[in-house]
């Protein structure tokens, strides 16, 4: 999921032909000023931190200026500050417009029906979660013929458009969903989208490119997202690692597993801190990574639970007796193991020398390593 | 047929050559299974396990004819690599391969469509009927033939939970992974009538997860159609919300897809939840008791 | 129902307010066909020759039912509206409109297809059958209840072999005109068995073309599943070679598709060939005759 | 029909990527000279006559060049040719290159399978009427998911291609695919695509682009096709005329009935010259132009058949009789009418009351007029 910010969002808004306000990015307080002294943002303007948190105007993120120096003292008072956890390193500088009505817009994937879906509310500028279901329109949209003109008919009228304001959105709603499928977007949302005049223009831009079509986009390799520093190494690796509050570690393999494992300790009275799902590896060094990753999250017991399907109980096994040695013994934890499935046998008998016993049973095994979190605390 | 295969599937393994498809080409053989051919396009006229490659699935079915396929080829070519299954006239597809982009699927799963091709996956461990043709990767250990169908969003989790109804004595009529990708070929509300239809399914296991809505229509399609006994258990209940845990499919949006609403759902429509996977073969063992003292 | 319409058949006709349109709903309705609804993008609510105009189809099809469109939108719009007529569930679409680029046509036919909905045209009179229902444009004057079936590629050269059935006293089932664009929704052989399986249909008329292979196709066709008597005739046969004759579909290409193939074809399948259009009205009254002798 | 001149196919070509020898037009001798001299066509060269028509290799309209002076004169001796009707206008100068394997390669449209079809042969470099059908791959192209690898791969096989030059095809096709979609062409022609060491190379350029789709396509509006001037006049008034050797001019609606119409004259041993389909017109105006169009062509005699559907009888009459009025004296001819079918009764009556009668009967019609034709001659 790779979520752009504001700005780059609207780079590729004006690639497509989305009409936004005059605008650009400032990451210095004397650049927030020079930018509008010399006109390349029209006065007044709006200062913007660039987060991907929502409610900045609520939380003092937007502000407002008249003047080149009102313009460095907004972008002053908001760079470097910390917004829901994300240090604003950059704002956007944007001409303020005299708005009429705003607008909520957004291409999805709607998953039951399995098509692309365009919502629009009249009720724009506001959460779209916050705002009454009947004020909001679902619109499917078939991939093979692509967005019809019936359907941008349609969303106009949802939205209470005509006339010009109409033939803007048909335009703008033609450019979005190209955008929605040539860069790969999991979401493109408009919120507000602002009636100027006689025209539209997209006040903000949310775009989320899916993380699957990366191969077809190496432009956004660059955008981290919000993760943990472990959980950006586990990224890199191609581990799939969270980390949360709890105290133990959990090394499954599979999504649904490692949920069923968390819900199992929670069941026990388990806290659990960390996931890494093995996925479908089948490389002892890759367990090994993963398992010394985990170890760096320094848990207080750790839950091995792998069923092995394409991943062997074998290879597991053995990447994480290589890992044990590997782990200093001031950072060692207590481990509990169950490997079931392909290999079994094989694996079992590799922990066994290594000192290592697999406990068959997810029930018995899960409170194990709950009692061993307890004790070792 | 069981549930889609039977022994009259003929399997065409794409990507055979690479190490997923040379390893569970095998393992489908071993489970009995007729894979017939193997496509990767440059190896054509070699042979992997004994199975002839061909370049093009085209040639394939008419040398071999291939029915169904089973995709291992990589992300980027898995749109393509399914549509030549669906023009060379295979009517059952599953795609094992992960990490294919959602708009790809979707070209993918209204094409098939279109064609009158059944997809299942992406990102699956497949279908399997004990004693007749697996395609896919679930692991041939957990098996054993019995009455008992199952149909799942998870892959080591349907491993886990079919092993546990095999280790309380039972088997398996058929079973579907379906995928947790975004878009799936076959839902649970595709694959319910096919388990209710088959004359060798006796009672139902449904592994569903949290995000999403697919187990809240199933549920709904379950009330009006559905009547052999349905044991369900939903993934990820513990889950923090907004955390993805390791697909797309489970993340919970906007308190719709919560582990609630689905357990909800599905208790309303007649079905037995169980909290916790092992708690789900005691609960078919006990069904599966009731219904042989009839 | 006879082929494709009937009494049930009700029609929305999409662009009603342009004059084509306004003529031709007036025409259909004179022709007794239930026409419920039209549709003209901003028009909503005027009303055309007493029928309601809506501004988009599916606002057409909840409020009056209609499940036949007539299409009369300029070339550049047809894609859309017939997407829009597909998508509101639309079964029968009928595309008058001419000069439509066939790439567009593509889609609007494998898009039509794959949700179940039959095209017939474009650039095509349309179907009619006398005493039930017209959706398209043919004159109502040259109509008379019988039991002859007309399919035809060509527009005025269909009024005038039907004027010609009915001034020899006989009357038509159902009359197609398919269009003779390169790319139609609905060709011989699509329609053949249609009036083949109609009771009541007692013969054939089939009035081909120059150019394409569609004749042919249809004599293949006629060979192994048609019982009822054909008479057919193909125009064109002293068409200069290479020079265009008004659409595309008249052009002769590559010694493919010329009258004489055409011809052949079809006499080999058992049908009867007129060499010109007032041969067939003479060919049908003494079929006809037999068969009442019968 | 707008079919491009080879020059402008591969200006196409060249927009969508696909591998071209490097060349330019030239429209005189000394621009033919200067172009080599300078290097913008590089020595030796090839300089071919821009005409439609095929088999120009055959008929000197195409010749080499190996000095400035050479190219020269190649140009001198190619502009101004008459070739099969068309006058050279413009010569194309292209480097001469090494070249391996000569293949044949075509998008067009399947109309029996209402589909894009991909055709190849191994055989180019001649006219594929001449190759033997066992030589030529067909394969047909879905248009919603586009032309899929697979498809691109099989056209490989079946052109014997492997390795750099097959990767080189792919690129070629999915290129060629996207400019026939995109350009809506009716056909998209390579013969002779050359093998030039470990790459394709086209070196001709066939591209005929659907007259239908040319509201989307404004750029192609100043191409003419191979027209009479009378052709060309009714074109730009939207008249379907076709102008040939005979001397009865027919008048008519519709392809297929003026193809009959065409058919009964003949078998009455009339000799057709100039067909004029009103098509589905309801305009008296244009009705009058379309009569004095034919008056232009000097027909010994004109039939007149018209089957009043869209067209209404009395349209057409009115506007007949206005025409007639309008036509010098020395340039009327004998008129033959036949008219049915809506407002038939009306029309009549009209044309009537100008001194013309309606046959009833196509065959009496289609006698009356050829025998018109040679009383007048």
């Amino acid at each position: 999921m790779v979520k752009l910010a504001e700005w780059r969002g609207k780079e590729l808004f004006r690639k497509y032909g989305v009409p936004l306000p005059i605008g650009q990015v400032a990451r210095t307080p004397a650049e927030a000023e020079q930018l509008t002294r010399s006109g390349t943002v029209p006065l007044p303007c709006v200062v913007k931190a660039q987060v991907l948190a929502g409610g900045r105007a609520k939380g003092g993120a937007v502000r407002f200026a008249n003047t080149p120096e009102e313009a460095r003292a907004a972008a002053q008072g908001i760079l470097g500050l910390e917004f829901k956890g994300e240090t604003v390193k950059e704002v956007l500088l944007e001409q303020k417009l005299a708005l009429g009505r705003e607008l909520y817009l957004s291409f999805t994937l709607d998953r039951s029906a399995r098509l692309p879906i365009l919502i629009v509310s009249a009720q724009g500028g506001v959460e779209i979660e916050s705002v009454d279901d009947a004020a909001i329109a679902r619109i499917p949209v078939d991939p093979f013929p692509g967005l019809a003109a019936y359907e941008r008919r349609r969303a106009a009228q949802e939205l209470g458009l005509s006339g010009p304001v109409a033939a803007s959105l048909d335009r703008l709603l033609s450019a979005l969903w190209r955008l929605f499928q040539q860069e790969d977007a999991e979401l493109v949302e408009i919120n507000p989208l602002a009636v100027v005049g006689e025209g539209l223009v997209a006040l903000d831009a949310k775009v989320i490119i899916e993380d699957d079509a990366g191969f077809r986009h190496p432009e956004y390799s660059d955008i981290r997202d919000d993760r943990t520093p472990l959980e950006e190494i586990a990224r890199e690796k191609e581990i799939a690692f969270v980390q949360l509050d709890g105290n133990i570690g959990v090394i499954a393999n599979g999504a649904g597993l490692t949920m069923a494992t968390l819900d199992v300790l929670k069941e026990f009275g388990g806290n659990p801190g960390v996931f890494l799902d093995l996925g479908g590896t089948d490389d002892p060094k890759k367990v090994t990574e993963a398992f010394l990753l985990m170890a760096q999250a320094k848990p207080r017991a750790v839950f091995l639970n792998i069923f092995g399907g394409v991943t062997r109980c074998d290879t597991v096994a053995k990447g994480l007796v290589a890992a044990m040695d590997q782990v200093p013994p001031g950072e060692r934890f207590p481990l509990v193991a169950r490997i079931r499935g392909n290999n079994e046998r094989e694996g079992i008998e590799i922990l066994r020398a290594a000192g290592i016993t697999s406990i068959p049973s997810l029930k018995d095994s899960a409170q194990a390593v709950v009692a061993a979190a307890r004790g070792s605390a | 047929m069981t549930v889609l295969v039977d022994a009259a599937t003929r399997v065409v393994v794409q990507g055979i050559t690479g190490h997923q498809g040379t390893v569970h080409t095998r393992q489908m053989k071993l489970f009995g299974t007729a894979v017939v051919a193997g496509v990767t396009p440059g190896k054509g006229g070699t042979e992997v396990d004994g199975v002839p490659v061909f370049d093009a699935v085209r040639e394939a079915v008419d040398t071999t004819q291939a029915n169904a396929a089973c995709i291992f080829v990589p992300a980027p070519y898995a749109k393509d690599a399914l549509i030549e299954s669906v023009d060379a006239g295979i009517r059952l597809a599953v795609v094992v391969t992960e990490h294919i982009p959602f708009h790809d699927m979707l070209v993918m799963y209204h094409y098939a469509r279109s064609k009158g091709t059944r997809i299942i996956g992406p990102n699956c461990p497949g279908i399997a009927s004990p004693g007749k043709a697996k395609v896919g990767i679930i692991p041939n250990v957990v098996f054993r033939p019995g009455r008992v169908g199952v149909i799942s969003r998870s892959g080591t989790l349907t491993y886990e939970i079919v092993n546990g109804i095999t280790e309380h004595g039972l088997g398996q009529s058929t079973c579907i992974g379906l995928g947790g990708d975004p878009v799936v070929g076959t839902s649970f509300v595709d694959a319910l009538p096919l388990f209710q239809a088959d004359p060798e399914t006796d009672l139902l296991v449904m592994v569903g997860e949290i995000g999403g809505t697919a187990e809240e229509e199933a549920a709904e399609y379950i009330h009006g159609h559905v009547t052999k006994p349905v044991v369900a258990y939903i993934a990820g209940r513990s889950a923090p919300p907004g955390k993805r845990m390791g697909h797309a499919g489970a993340i919970i949006t906007r308190g719709r897809g919560t582990a609630e609403s689905k357990v909800a759902a599905l208790e309303k429509a007649g079905a037995q939840v169980a909290r916790f996977p092992y708690e789900v073969p005691e609960m078919v063992a006990a069904i599966a008791a009731r219904q042989a003292r009839r």
